[in-house]
């Protein structure tokens, strides 16, 4: 299986993440997508993501490695964005694909749910002028506890 | 060993990184957060709640009673929210 | 909610489509795309899909619609292709957006496995020569009835 | 009435529509089948077995029991295989 991860502060293109994950084979019959947005909510300007290098990446790839223990997967891509970003920037893209539809919709999810809740980043809000970090939300927990 | 501090952790602590030497009596994550503590000022703040609190220990989330030795890069951080 | 539904010959850019989806507004946090393409399994040599004009786009409206009403949606795009595919092409997109990564995974499954099994497409497969049309499979039905 | 065919089911009949009227003696989309497959050759072929058909009344999904009138589009079809 292809796996690429990348930490990075450059914006991403979905359409040449598919190509370069299904370029030149034809055993792929679906790629499901995940890309995570910057909401504007309650007048936020910016966001500010710090990550810990090393475990990141370390991290990310133990949970690539998991779910393709799980379901039978031909490519994965996970690229997470960090430094500071406006609403409607793009933060996150998680790719997988595979040859039927159903491992590559819960791959894609479980990774994002792993992603929310393992993988070292910190996200930290700008409002007038006013910062804040991000608060976990149980929410998140519950959906990652579906995996278990 | 050497100790790195993410998000609110690392700004109140003042540095996003430290180096110190294994005090005798600590052996467990949970006893160098007390030992981290007790120095007050941006420590006593960031070390006021240990369920605020997320570890690793060279790059690899761990409990609170985990054994830390002088070889370690231990973690201090407030949950991961990225995604 | 904005709905764009294209049944075309011509190919489709997933970033674009996302694009166009998010495009001057800050609400959206999570957009999902499925991608299905043709995989050239057991020498398959190309296929090619004829639909019904007119109940196709109706058909997906109303799915759509369907969808809409049981998940909070930002905005939907379904295109299908038709005419003669090469192994490896894309097939289908189902993009879905959402302020939150719950609905849009949950609402871009919902299409997809509807569209195989409601909207009024047909594959015929070639193989040396051969053509045949493809039967549909108990495993589609069964993953749309999850959602009754 | 207009009956419109797709995929084996058009090639069978050799036509991808056709306009009928609608013979007295059919109410329903089963009785319509029936009149079709007693035309014989292709038709015959065709409607040989209802279970394999999928029938659209007006461009929506319909049940073989469901009625039809004179100024239909009625759709005959394999189950559908897209996306």
């Amino acid at each position: 299986m292809t796996t690429r991860i990348s930490i990075q502060t450059h914006d991403f293109d979905v359409n040449a993440e598919i190509a370069a994950l299904t370029e030149g084979r034809s055993d792929i019959g679906a790629v499901v997508t995940f890309s995570g947005l910057v909401r504007g909510d309650d007048s936020l300007t910016a966001m500010t993501l710090e990550h810990y290098p090393g475990m990141t990446e370390r991290e990310i790839a133990a949970h690539v490695a998991e779910a393709e223990g799980r379901w039978p997967l031909l490519g994965v891509t996970v690229i997470h964005r960090v430094g500071r970003l406006l609403p409607g920037a793009r933060i996150v893209l998680v790719a997988v694909a595979s040859s039927h539809r159903g491992a590559a919709f819960a791959a894609a999810e479980f990774l994002m749910d792993y992603l929310k809740t393992r993988a070292p980043f910190w996200k930290e809000e700008e409002r007038a002028g006013d910062t804040r970090w991000v608060e976990a939300r149980a929410s998140d927990d519950d959906a990652a506890k579906r995996w278990r | 060993m050497t100790l790195v501090y993410f998000a609110w952790v690392r700004q109140k602590v003042g540095a996003g990184e430290e180096r110190i030497a294994l005090p005798a009596e600590v052996t467990t994550v949970a006893e160098l957060a007390a030992f981290l503590r007790a120095k007050g000022g941006g420590y006593a703040e960031a070390f006021a709640d240990d369920k605020r609190l997320r570890v690793a220990i060279n790059q690899e989330h761990a409990g609170w009673d985990a054994p830390v030795t002088d070889a370690d890069e231990i973690a201090f951080f407030p949950p991961v929210t990225g995604g």
